[in-house]
């Protein structure tokens, strides 16, 4: 075990991907000298050459698009978008190219490219840095999507989804990226939790609440200020946004009744409406209360100052917690 | 379209603003820089180029009337654009990597892709016809432009595996507006990918000019993206097979990327979906009949002292025979099985699809049962 | 009154917005000599001429991020993008310029633009011209979302959607583009339904059947159907999906108790979704069963000969009424 | 980077290479075709050219000092371009319209943005500081490329209105490689919109040199798109000067867009977030410093007779006055209320966010009420 923060366990999880495959390239704009602004694929060009860890020209459609003709040659490129916001300018490559080559080519050509998206707010930043596109995406078939939460995910997921033959979205919690954490480097990929399944962070029988990404330390924070309150949350880490794992989730959801949902995207149509559906239609008789979605409010990203307005937080997730429950809360009386 | 109008169109088509090795009426201009690069294409050779353009001319007029008799969904006519298409396929080395866009029929045709698989796509039952790595070439691009991009890839992939294969990409004139293009040609140029970006300018974009899209000639942008950027008559299969070697050997050496604007024609409609008297006149359409890329090899060839008579009735069999291979490939082309839907939206398991495909197999299953059959509703969304 | 197709509804709607305002202007890919390729703006060009009707290049982003300098001079752009399946260029202008330039000038500056968008499958077309995108924008803050269902709202909704000083993404259900239908030219702009208001297209007391585009007359077979059968059915065509006129689902969904969604696009993080989601959120103690979701399937739109099973139709629908009613269906015994 | 590194990206600054009215040390070189552009720019214009300078320079400083100390979130400094952005700046008329990226600041000064207006969006106080209408000048693009297209097509409705008016859209050497850079160069040249193309090429996009853009002088990249390009020291405030003004009153004629590429030198990070010394040199930035825009100016002057030292008390004094009042803003740019997090999102009403306007206004009435504030929870989320 070695203690990481979530930045260098990606780093880590890229050296290794690196290392043990000499098809995978890595792929952005200021990730070879630089390190990316992140840092987190420091030393990396160092270490394998220009021709693995590559410096592109500033155009994401380029990048992406450069991708696809890589894997159609076997490669398997790994992309670094520099920020959330910058990844529209790729959206035409991703959504009509990437995501529908298999099945245009019936599975003749492979797309197992990674395109690695640091996302959210709640880092102080400029328009367009801190956003949450990962919907736009889950909504698109032939995609995968992920997102990790701590330094030990971190690194095995990283390298699961360069070892994927599908292409996937990897969305990495930026405010996060600085959070330690035990990765364990010598264990076998084999034997990891598939990216696919979620993760129980804490076991609880009175509501379940689910996230990912940057929310999950905060979920767990709630779990803890709950059980003070006397309320038993089961926080579960998403850790795939497509396919969802409504398995774990069902279950939980069958135990406690009731169901939270916390994202940072807006909430129309976000990924919370989409498990808030799918649950109520999988559990319907199970729930005590409808499901109930704290997320970011459906307006452009605001300004650094008032960004703490915008992201749910500690106690917005908990009066969410109260409204699952009936109990007091800011909407008590409100016509829902 | 007025005279003025079309000066303004840059559609130029004087021999000296491009290189022409053949004139329409089949004289042969000497061309120093060109002529050592086809120095092999004897009368033969010139006759079996000939042939590939009777023959693709052939199937691309019995597509059009499968089309028109409602056997294809749709189909987008390459008539007119011959000469470019076989000049430049017959260029290629068999592990040169084809990124076409939708009416390279004649590239499909260089590299065997058979009449079935050629058809399928655009009769509907197949989201693609052929496996790319079959034959070298990717499956047609709707997204105009996006192929030049995956054409510089693959050609970075395969410069820095050490192979000296090249990619080509083909596009139309009315690509090179889009920003997909464009960033081709920079990270082209920046990784010195061996990559041919092949522009057919075939003077229209559906409904548009091509000086819509550009005041100045497309070969030019090239320069600007610091590569060379040469412009040949894309009638004329000896000019346009010269060119696309030389960027091919360029490309091979290390040397990076070439741009060649081929001007050409689109004769026929856009698509089977359009009607072209709504935007061009008969005029122009006359005016470039007579610069057909294959009446000026016939003239070269029987200036030369071919039995040319020979060689047509020889090359309209063959044309014949591939179009009746056409029409009979259809009958082999099976309507693909409901279920197959699912197959291939991902490469490994996914939960999410296979509950949908369970979910429709049960639903299927419901008609099976009563006898009724999903496609006889009322609305069926079927066509 | 006068007898139009959608199409020649849309076209005449255009013709009047154009004559009502000069700083109205229709841009986009053959729609000026060819008059488009579905003829919406057919005669327009030679009616008010190149610099109101203008072919521009071939270049997605090129027409929308011009679109929004003209906004900034005061135009009122209308775009047509040529099929559902070319707007993803566009992708990063709409998303990160016409829907944040607003917010983003605290209001100083209007993007009054229009984007038409022919939308949906059923056609047996290509690949990439068949796509239901809407989700998409739903899911962005800033922009307004409609879809138009019969020539009488068509022509109304465009010249709402042009009028609108919001950005409208406006998606017209090509498939429907031949239906014909009485359009009332006379009637004044200002007395019309507002955009943002559904409708109610047939009224009934079982359950409450929601769409909108070009399955609204598929809708309505279903309620004439179900009522053959004895279930009577309340359609709803949202006209607008975002934001969504939920006063009208909701006092329909109290009364019915029960919900149906249905449209072409995947149902992953669709609009359904969100309905689905809100209406649980809002109605829980009235839902008799979960609200029930008939979509496209999660998956690239496929060939023509199989879009059939791809899209919902009338026996996909009822079979969504059924479940909804718990009667038998296509789910009966199956686990949800 | 090592010097072939350095010949490779094009980071060319022999004066035969752009075009240069006034040396490093000040000399003046006569030139026919721009000389006749700045026949007004007397001794006093230059000296109000170097002040101009010299005050956005320290404007400049003091807010990257601000940044520093915490009062900013984030600053990217301009330092080294001041030639580029104040040449071109004052060669515009009130009634251009200015669409900029994020570093240009010097033109937000010559349209006289208030200081605070200026902060506040660095600051994170605000989505924008100024009003656009107001200024002449958009808010800050920081979308690489994007705003190249907004001024093409504000420039195009201006020439449909009659107008002579002209847009100036400021990008980078790296944003050349964006598609909506090529983009607009196209639709500029196909409507002949009066638009000028500000490339200031500082050599660098973060840490990638200009030569991983592109190959050729980015000037070049116009002649392929059908429009003049012209490459000037954008150290030399009289050559960007006279460029501007030769491509705004084309412009203005109906002639079209100009593509300009100021060559010139960031001086510092890329912002306030960045380590130059990872990715570039000191001896770079020393050559470079030689090349500075403002001392060059002062050297002219000198050689011209003028009293330096008492031009350079007086300007200082201004600067001085001019950070001061910088600083000063600050205070006046207040923390945002909560609830305008809703304002704007729309321009009509509409009734999802109303909703959600009510429900927050709700939650944040609870902790009044409990006399707790959002803002002091464990986690917050705040900054
Ligand atoms: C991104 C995108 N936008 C629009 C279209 C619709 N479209 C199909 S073909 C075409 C014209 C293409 O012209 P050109 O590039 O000259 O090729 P040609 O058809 O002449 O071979 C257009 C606009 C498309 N397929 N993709
Ligand atoms: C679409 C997009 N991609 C990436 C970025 C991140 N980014 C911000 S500035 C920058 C470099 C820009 O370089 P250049 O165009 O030369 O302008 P300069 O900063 O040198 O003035 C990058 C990559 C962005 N803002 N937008
Ligand atoms: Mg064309
Ligand atoms: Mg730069």
């Amino acid at each position: 075990m070695t203690t990481l923060t979530l930045a260098k366990a990606l780093n880590a999880g890229l050296r290794r991907s690196l290392a043990d495959d000499d098809k995978v390239v890595l792929m952005g704009e200021d990730i070879g000298t630089l390190g990316g602004v992140f840092r987190v694929t420091d030393g990396l060009k160092a270490e394998f050459g220009a021709k693995r860890v590559v410096d592109t020209p500033l155009s994401e459609a380029g990048i992406v698009g450069t991708a696809v003709g890589l894997a159609y040659r076997g490669f398997r490129p790994v992309i670094e978008i520099q920020f959330d916001g910058f990844i529209y300018p790729a959206f035409d490559q991703i959504v009509a190219q990437v995501a529908k080559l298999h099945y245009r080519s019936h599975g003749n050509v492979r797309m197992p490219i990674t395109i690695r998206v640091p996302f959210g707010g709640g880092i102080g930043a400029a328009e367009h840095h801190s956003e949450s596109p990962e919907a736009y995406f889950a909504h698109t078939a032939g995609l995968r999507v992920v997102a990790c939460s701590n330094p030990a995910d971190a690194y095995v997921m990283i390298r699961q989804a360069i070892a994927s033959d599908d292409p996937v979205l990897f969305f990495e919690p930026k405010r996060r990226y600085h959070v330690k954490g035990e990765v364990d480097e010598t264990a076998n990929l084999a034997d990891a939790r598939p990216m696919g399944v979620a993760t129980t962070v804490t076991t609880g029988s009175d509501v379940t609440l689910v996230t990912y990404g940057g929310l999950v330390p905060t979920a767990r924070d709630v779990a803890t200020a709950a059980a003070e309150d006397g309320v038993s949350i089961e926080v579960i880490d998403l850790r795939s946004l497509a396919p969802v794992d409504y398995a774990t989730i069902e279950a939980s959801v069958r135990r406690t009744g009731r169901l939270v949902i916390t994202h940072e995207a807006g909430q129309q149509g976000g990924v919370g409406a989409e498990i808030a559906a799918s649950i109520t239609e999988r559990c319907f008789e199970f729930l005590e209360a409808a499901p109930v979605r704290v997320t970011g409010h459906d307006i452009p990203y605001p300004p650094a100052k008032l960004e703490r307005h915008h992201l749910p937080d500690l106690d917005r997730i908990l009066d969410g917690v109260d409204r699952v429950l009936g109990r007091p809360n800011s909407l008590s009386g409100v016509e829902a | 379209m007025t005279p003025s109008d079309r000066d303004a169109t840059g559609l130029l088509t004087r021999p000296d603003d491009f290189v022409q090795l053949v004139t329409p009426t089949g004289e042969r201009h000497a061309n120093a820089e060109f002529d050592p690069w086809i120095a092999d294409i004897d009368l033969g050779a010139l006759g079996r180029l000939y042939r590939d353009m009777a023959i693709v001319r052939r199937i691309d007029t019995e597509a059009t009337a499968l089309q028109r008799q409602g056997e294809l969904g749709l189909w987008p006519p390459l008539a007119g654009q011959e000469a470019a298409q076989i000049g430049s396929g017959r260029a290629l080395r068999d592990d040169d990597f084809i990124f076409s866009s939708y009416r390279e029929h004649a590239l499909a045709w260089v590299r065997g892709v058979a009449p079935a698989d050629l058809l399928s796509v655009w009769r509907g039952s197949t989201a693609s016809g052929w496996n790319p790595f079959e034959h070298g070439m990717a499956v047609p691009q709707i997204i105009i432009g996006a192929q030049t991009l995956h054409a510089t890839g693959y050609a970075m992939g395969a410069a820095w595996e050490g192979s000296d294969a090249a990619a080509i990409a083909y596009f139309g004139d009315g690509a090179t507006s889009e920003g997909d293009v464009n960033e081709a040609l920079v990270f082209a140029a920046s990784f010195d990918a061996p990559v041919v970006f092949f522009c057919q300018n075939n003077q229209w974009a559906i409904s548009e000019p091509v000086g819509l899209q550009s005041k100045q000639h497309l070969a030019r942008r090239a320069d600007g993206f610091g590569m060379p950027g040469v412009r040949v008559d894309g009638n004329d299969v000896l000019a346009v097979l010269a060119a696309t070697r030389i960027a091919l050997d360029r490309a091979r050496r290390g040397e990076g990327p070439t741009f060649i604007e081929a001007v050409t024609y689109r004769m026929g409609p856009h698509t089977t979906a359009d009607d072209p008297k709504r935007y061009r006149t008969d005029e122009e359409l006359a005016e470039w009949r007579e610069r057909d890329p294959l009446a000026r090899v016939l003239a070269l060839l029987e200036a030369s002292g071919v039995d040319v008579a020979g060689l047509e009735r020889e090359v309209g069999a063959d044309a014949d025979r591939a179009a009746a291979e056409l029409r009979a490939a259809l009958t082999t082309i099976a309507d693909p099985e409901a279920l197959t839907v699912f197959d291939h939206v991902y490469a490994e398991p996914n939960s999410h699809v296979e509950r949908q495909r369970d979910h429709y197999t049960r639903y299927l299953a419901m008609f099976d049962e009563t006898g009724a059959a999903a496609s006889e509703t009322a609305e069926g969304g079927a066509r």
